[in-house]
C-alpha cells in the first residue's frame, strides 16, 4: 500500500489484520509512517495500492467509520471544551442532552472539570490533549484510532488515563489501535505490538502479549512484563534475531 | 496573554485613551476651518465646518433626515441582498470550479462596469419604484463580501478538514461548522466595506430614476449651488455610515466570544484578587 | 506672433451645440485674435461657472438660469454674450400618444432630468395650461430620458430642447431627422414661462476688468464663428463630426438649423451675435424667485453686460 | 492530502474541467442573444453580443484601445497610491488606537460620499490633467484593501506573537516576518477588490473633467445614444478588469508557494512512480 | 509569583535558583503550571508579584535573555524547515551564511536531511518537534527552557536527542531547564529534578542527582539512576516522608 505522497512510497508491504475487540498499539521511530498508516485507515488518503476493510467491507478512501484521535488536538478554538467534545455526536445528529450530560461527567474524570466552558486557549498542553481524547473516545465507534494520545500527560495522568481506557475498550467491546513511543505503554495496554521501520515502512516484527486480559498496574513489575517490554526494544533497535525469537 | 498588555491602564488613562482620537477630530476641524478663513477659500468650494454644522442646525431634522430615512431604507434592502447574492457567490465559488473559472471571471468583469450606465436599464425592466435602486445598492456591495468570504472560507488548515472527514461530516457540517467560524473574521471585515459602500450605492442610485432620498437632494443641491447644504448631506451620510459601520463591528465583537469576549474580564477580576506573596523565579546563585 | 492662452469651458462634453467654437478654432478664427483656446469640459453645467469664479477658467458657458443662481450665492460671475437668443426647453411627446393639449398630460409619465429650473417650467407650464398637476406624473429620469421613451417607460420627455431631442427621436425610430409630424412638442415659453437667454458666455468679474482685451477678442472671433456656422451648417456639422464622429451627420444638420434659427432675434439683428436685453434678465431673475430656485433678489445688472461686445 | 482529491483527474478529464466553464460563458451569451431577439429587446436598452462583436471589430483597435491605454494608466496610478494609502493606514489601524478610534470612523465616513460630488473640488485644486482623476481612482481603490489588511494583519494566533517576542523580535520584525505572510491571503483578497475598483474608479473619474480616456468616450456614447459601442466599451473595460484580477491572482499563487505550490507537483511525480505491490490493511479476521 | 491569569493564582511560591551551566528538569502534573512559569521566565507574561533575574539583574517581563522552545511546535508554515530553523539568529541580524551551514549540518544530525525545503506541513510529528527543538538551539543563549521537547519522539530518536543535547549544553556551558513527563529522561539529564504539584504550582520537593558530570546510557542501568528516579516517582505520587527523605 503506497499513499500518493511525493516520490518515496511513505507505506509498503503493511498488513495489518484486527480481531473485533482487540487492543494493538504500533510502535516505530519518528517519520517511519505511522500517522500516514493512520490517515490510509481512516479513509482520509488513498493509498496507490492497497485494500482496507472493515468487517469485511472494502473502506479505503471512505472515511467515518472509525473514530480518529490525530496527533495535533485540532480543538475548534471557537468551541467551549464542552462543545468541541461532544462534537462527533453532534455531527452524527444524536440528541445532545444526554450526550452533553455524559460528556460532564467524564471532563471531570479527565481533570477537565470547571474548564467546559472555557476555550481551548486557556488549556494547558496536556489539558488539551486529554479533550481531544475524550472527544474521541464520545463518537462510539467501534474501531478507535489513537495517534500518541498520552504524549503531552505526566506518568501519573497517563497511569490514570490508560487504566481507564482499558476499562472502557472492556467494556465497550471496542477495537483499538494505538500509536506510541513508549514500550511500556504499549506492553501494558495491548493484545499485540507491531514494531515498525521506516522507508518505506514495513513491520520488523509484533510481539504478542500474553499478560491476562483482566491487568491492573503491577502488571508492570512482572517479569513477563518485562520480557515483552524487551522484545519490543530488541526489534526497534533492530537487532539481528529479535524477529526470529517471535513468531 | 498579549492582549493583556493593552489592559494595564488604569480608568483614567482609559479617559485619556478616549480624549486623544477626539482630540484628533477636533484637529481636523480646526485645521479645515482655519483653512478656510486664511485661504480665503469660498464657500461654493469648501464650506468651513462652523458652516456646515449652522446648515445642519437649520436644514438637518427638517430636510436632509426625512431624505436620509429614504436612503437607509435603500441601503438596509440593498445590503441585505448583497449578503444573500455574496453568500450564494462565495459558496459557488468553494465548492464549484466550473463556476469559478467560468462565471467567477464574469463577475469580475461586471464589477468594471460603473453602474451609472446600467442605471437607466435597471429602470426600463424594474419600473420607477426602488427596486432598482436596490439593485444597484446590492450589485456596488456584493463584490468586495463576496471575495472576503471567498478568502476566509479557504483559509482554514487542511488538517481540520480531515479531522472533520474522519468524523463522516456532511460537507454541510464542514461548511457550517468549520469553514464559517474560521471565515467569520473575514466575512466581517467584507461586511464593513460592503456596509460603506451600500451608503453609497443607495445614494449613487438615487441620481437616477429618484425623487427621494438624500443622494436626489445632494443631486439638486449641486445643482443650485448650495454647496454647504450638499456638505450637510455628506456629513449625514457619513454618521450613517460610521454607524452602520460601527453596528456590524459590534456584531462581530458579539459573534466572536473566543477572539474578544477573553482578556478584559479576566484581567478586572485579577485585579480584584489579593496579591499573593512574592517569590524569586530563576535568580542565579552566583 | 505668440498666442495667448485662454481657458474657456464647455457646458459639458464637447457636442453639436460647441459647432461654432469648435470650427472657430479649426478655421483659426481664434488664433487670428491672438488666443489660443483650451477647451475644459466639465461635470454639470454649473462647474464652469465655480471655474471662472476660482480662477481656473477664463470663460465658460452656462445657462442664464446657473448665472442667477450663483450671483444669489455670491459668485462674481458676469455673462458677456450669449449663444441662444431664447431656450426652447419644452414637452417632447410622440404623436402616437395622441396629446394635442399641454393639458393632456394629466395622467401620464413624464420624465424630466432633474434640472430644478426645468422642473418648475414644465410645472408652471401644465398649470397655466390647465392641467392638474396631481394628476400628472412627473418622474425624475437624469439624463437617460431618451431610451425611457423609446422603451415606453415614460410617455413624454418633461424638458426636452427643441434642438437636440426632435433629430434624436425621429432617428431612432427610423423618420427623417427633421421629420416634425412624428411628435408633438410644447415650448414652455409658449405658457408664460418669460423669455431667457440660454448657452451664454460667462467670465469673471475681476478678470473681465484686468483683461477686457482678450474677452473682446475672444467675441471677435466667436461671434466671427457663429455666424460662419449659420451661413455653412453642413461643413459646420462635418467640422463637429471629425472631432466627434459618433455624431450622426443626419442629425447635426437638423440640430444647427434649430441653433442658427434661436442665434439670432431682432435685437441680433440691430447688435450683433450674442447681444442681450436685460430687461429678459430681469423677467427671467423675477420668475425665478417667485419659484423658489433663488431666495434672495439678485441685481442682474451686474451679471450681464454687452461691453465686450462692442 | 486534501487538495490532492482534486488532483485525481486525468490530463483528458482536465480538458473537461477546461470545457464547462466556458461552455457556460457561450450558454449566457446565447441566452442574451436569443432574448434580444425573441424579446425584442431594442439595441438601445441590450445590443445583441453579436452586434457588441461587430461593433468591438470596428471601433475596437481604432477608437477603443487608445482610449482604454489612458484610462489603464490611470488605473494603475490610481491602483499603486491606493496600495500605498491602505499600507500605510492599514499599520497606523493595528498599531495606533488612537488613530483607530480617532481617524478611522473619519474614513469611513469619507467612504460614503459620493465621489463625484467631490470632483469638481479636486479638479479645482488640481487642474485639469490626470492627478484628480488619479486621486479619485486611489481614494474608491484603497478601503477595502486597507479593511482586508487589517483583517489578515490581525488574524494570526498570540501563540506566534509570544514566540517571537520570547525572540526580541522588533516590532519590525514581527511585522514584517510574522503578521505579513499571516495576513497574505486576505491581502491578495483586499488587492483583488481593490483592482477591479480602480478601474471602475478611473473610469468614473473621466466622467469629470476629462477629454479622453474609456470612461470619456462612454459618457459621449451615452449622451450619443451609442448603446452598442457603449457595451463594446464595457467589455473591453471588463476584460482588462479581469485581466487585471487575474494577474493579481497569479502573483497571490507564485507568493504563497506554502499553500498553492504543493500538492500538484507531488500529486505528478507520484504518478510516475512505479507502483508497489498491494497489501491489505485493518482486515478483520472473522 | 501570581501571573495574571484569571481569579486562581497559577504559580505561587516557586522558588527556582539555578546556577550557570546547569542543568534542571521540572517534572509535575498536566495542568499544574509548569508552561506559566517557563512564559515568566521568558518575560512573556507578567507575574502579579515576584521576581526573575538572570545573572542579578531583573529580567521579569523582558522577553530576548532565553532561548525558549513552546509546547507547541510553532513552526512557520509559510518558511521552509531551513528557513525556520534559523530564526533565532536571523532576527538577532547575525550574518546568515555560516548560521545557514550549521543548520544544513545539524538537520542532518537531527533526522531531518532532505527536508530542507519541505515546508512543515510535509513534516511527521516527531520530525516538527526536532525541528522547534533544532530552531531552539540556533539561538545561541546562555540559558535554554525547553517545554518538552521530546514528547513527540520514540526512545531510540529520543535517547539520540538527550545524547547531543547534553553534548551541546556540557560543550557550550548553557543553563538548560527541560520540562518532562518522563522521569527517566529527568533523571539522566539533569543536575536537579524539581517536582511540581498544582493549583498554585509549587515545589513539593528537589531531588539532586548525583550521577557522573559525563554519563552514557550505561547510567541508566545503575542502582543509583534507579534510586534517583525511585524519589522523584515518590514525589510525585505526593507520598508522605518522601520530602523528608530528601535535602
Ligand atoms: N491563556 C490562558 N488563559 C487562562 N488560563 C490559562 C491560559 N493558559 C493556561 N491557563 C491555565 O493555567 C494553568 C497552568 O497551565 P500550564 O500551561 O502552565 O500547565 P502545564 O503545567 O504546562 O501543563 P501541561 O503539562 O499539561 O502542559 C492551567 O490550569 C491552565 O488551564
Ligand atoms: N503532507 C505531507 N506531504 C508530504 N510528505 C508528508 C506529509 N505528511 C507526512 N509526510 C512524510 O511522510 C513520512 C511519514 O510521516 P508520518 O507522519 O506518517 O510519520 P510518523 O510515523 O507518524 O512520525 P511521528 O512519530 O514523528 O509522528 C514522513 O517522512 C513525512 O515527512
Ligand atoms: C433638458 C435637456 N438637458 C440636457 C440635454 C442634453 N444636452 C444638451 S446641451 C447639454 C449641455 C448641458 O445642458 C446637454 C447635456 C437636453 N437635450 N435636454
Ligand atoms: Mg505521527
Ligand atoms: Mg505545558
Amino acid at each position: 500500500m503506497t499513499p500518493d505522497r511525493g516520490l518515496v512510497p511513505a507505506v509498503e508491504g503493511v498488513d495489518l489484520a484486527l480481531n473485533r475487540n482487540e487492543f494493538v498499539s504500533i510502535i516505530g521511530p519518528s517519520g517511519c509512517g505511522k500517522s500516514t498508516l493512520f490517515n490510509i485507515i481512516a479513509g482520509l488518503l488513498k493509498p496507490t495500492s492497497g485494500e482496507v476493510a472493515l468487517d469485511g467491507k472494502e473502506i479505503v478512501g471512505r472515511p467515518g467509520h472509525v473514530a480518529y484521535m490525530m496527533q495535533r488536538d485540532l480543538l475548534l478554538p471557537w468551541r467551549t471544551i464542552l462543545d468541541n467534545v461532544v462534537l462527533g455526536p453532534e455531527l452524527a445528529g444524536k440528541p445532545m442532552e444526554p450526550v452533553r450530560n455524559r460528556a460532564l461527567a467524564l471532563l471531570r474524570r479527565f481533570g477537565l472539570e470547571g474548564y467546559e466552558n472555557s476555550y481551548p486557549t486557556a488549556l494547558s498542553g496536556g489539558m488539551r490533549q486529554r479533550a481531544a481524547l475524550l472527544r474521541t473516545i464520545m463518537c462510539e465507534r467501534s474501531v478507535v484510532l489513537l495517534d500518541e494520545p498520552f504524549g503531552a500527560l505526566d506518568a501519573l495522568t497517563r497511569a490514570t488515563m490508560h487504566e481507564w481506557l482499558l476499562g472502557i475498550q472492556r467494556e465497550f467491546q471496542q477495537t483499538m489501535i494505538l500509536i506510541t513511543h513508549d514500550p511500556d505503554e504499549a506492553v501494558y495496554l495491548s493484545d499485540r505490538v507491531y514494531v515498525a521501520t521506516p522507508r518505506p515502512m514495513s513491520f520488523a516484527g509484533i510481539v504478542p502479549i500474553t499478560l491476562p486480559y483482566d491487568r491492573g498496574r503491577d502488571v508492570t513489575m512482572t517479569p513477563e512484563f518485562a520480557d515483552h517490554k524487551r522484545q519490543v526494544l530488541a526489534l526497534l533497535r533492530g537487532d539481528k534475531g529479535a524477529t526470529d525469537a517471535l513468531h | 496573554m498579549n492582549a493583556q498588555k493593552t489592559n494595564h491602564a488604569s480608568f483614567l488613562s482609559r479617559l485619556g485613551d478616549a480624549a486623544l482620537p477626539l482630540g484628533i477630530v477636533v484637529a481636523l476641524l480646526a485645521i479645515w476651518e482655519a483653512a478656510v478663513h486664511l485661504l480665503q477659500i469660498q464657500p461654493f468650494v469648501l464650506p468651513a465646518p462652523t458652516e456646515i454644522f449652522k446648515e445642519l442646525m437649520i436644514s438637518g431634522p427638517t430636510v436632509i433626515l426625512p431624505q436620509l430615512h429614504v436612503t437607509m431604507a435603500e441601503t438596509m434592502a440593498g445590503y441585505l441582498a448583497a449578503i444573500v447574492v455574496a453568500a450564494v457567490l462565495s459558496v459557488l465559488i468553494l465548492y464549484s470550479s466550473a463556476f469559478r473559472r467560468g462565471v467567477l471571471p464574469l463577475v469580475v468583469a461586471s464589477q468594471t462596469i460603473p453602474i451609472i450606465t446600467m442605471a437607466p436599464v435597471l429602470v426600463i425592466w424594474f419600473g420607477y419604484n426602488s427596486l432598482p435602486r436596490i439593485i444597484i445598492t446590492a450589485i456596488v456591495a456584493f463584490f468586495p463580501l463576496t471575495i472576503a468570504a471567498v478568502t476566509g472560507l479557504k483559509s482554514l488548515e487542511p488538517h481540520f478538514i480531515d479531522f472533520f472527514r474522519s468524523l463522516n461530516a456532511t460537507p454541510a457540517q464542514i461548511f457550517f461548522k468549520l469553514r464559517l467560524p474560521v471565515a467569520l473574521p473575514s466575512i466581517f471585515g467584507g461586511l464593513k466595506v460592503a456596509a460603506t459602500l451600500a451608503v453609497i450605492g443607495a445614494t449613487i442610485s438615487e441620481w437616477v430614476g429618484a425623487s427621494q432620498g438624500i443622494g436626489y437632494l445632494i443631486a439638486q443641491d449641486t445643482a443650485l449651488l448650495n454647496t454647504t447644504r450638499v456638505f450637510a448631506s455628506l456629513t449625514v451620510l457619513g454618521i450613517a455610515g460610521m454607524a452602520l459601520f460601527g453596528l456590524v463591528g459590534l456584531i462581530e465583537r458579539l459573534s466572536m466570544p473566543w477572539i474578544y469576549a477573553r482578556p478584559t474580564m479576566a484581567w478586572l477580576r485579577a485585579q480584584r484578587s489579593p496579591q499573593s506573596p512574592a517569590a524569586a523565579v530563576a535568580r542565579p546563585r552566583q | 506672433a505668440e498666442l495667448t492662452k485662454f481657458r474657456y469651458a464647455l457646458i459639458a462634453k464637447p457636442g453639436i451645440w460647441d459647432a461654432a467654437v469648435l470650427n472657430g478654432i479649426d478655421k483659426k478664427f481664434f488664433a487670428d485674435e491672438g488666443l489660443e483656446l483650451e477647451l475644459i469640459s466639465p461635470t454639470s453645467p454649473a462647474d464652469g461657472l465655480k471655474l471662472v469664479a476660482t480662477g481656473g477658467a477664463e470663460l465658460a458657458t452656462a445657462h442664464s438660469t446657473d448665472v442667477i443662481i450663483a450671483r444669489s450665492k455670491g459668485l462674481p460671475v458676469v455673462s458677456i454674450g450669449t449663444n441662444h437668443q431664447t431656450g426652447t426647453t419644452g414637452v417632447l411627446v410622440p404623436a402616437e400618444a395622441g396629446v394635442k393639449d399641454i393639458k393632456e398630460l394629466e395622467g401620464k409619465n413624464v420624465g424630466i432630468t432633474g434640472i430644478p429650473f426645468n422642473k418648475v417650467m414644465l410645472e408652471h407650464s401644465l398649470k397655466s395650461g390647465g392641467a392638474d398637476l396631481s394628476k400628472v406624473n412627473i418622474v425624475t429620469v437624469g439624463f437617460t430620458q431618451m431610451p425611457l421613451l423609446l422603451s415606453q417607460r415614460i410617455d413624454a420627455l418633461g424638458d426636452a430642447i427643441s434642438w437636440d431631442e426632435p433629430p434624436i427621436y425621429n432617428v431612432q425610430i427610423k423618420k427623417p431627422a427633421d421629420d416634425k409630424s412624428t411628435y408633438t412638442y410644447f415650448t414652455f415659453t409658449d405658457y408664460g414661462v418669460p423669455r431667457f437667454y440660454t448657452f451664454g458666455l460667462v467670465g469673471d468679474e475681476e478678470a473681465l476688468k484686468a483683461e477686457p482685451d482678450s474677452y473682446k477678442a475672444f467675441l471677435r472671433a466667436w461671434r466671427k464663428s457663429v455666424e460662419w456656422m449659420m451661413a455653412n451648417q453642413a461643413d459646420a456639422a462635418d467640422g463637429v463630426i471629425k472631432q466627434i464622429p459618433s455624431i450622426s451627420k443626419e442629425e447635426a444638420v437638423v440640430s444647427l438649423a434649430e441653433i442658427a434659427r434661436i442665434s439670432v432675434s431682432p435685437e441680433t439683428e440691430a447688435n450683433g451675435i450674442g447681444w442681450q436685453d436685460v430687461a429678459v434678465w430681469e423677467k427671467q431673475e423675477k420668475f425665478m424667485l417667485e419659484n423658489g430656485l433663488i431666495s434672495t433678489d439678485v441685481d442682474v445688472s451686474k451679471a450681464v453686460t454687452n461691453d465686450y461686445l462692442k
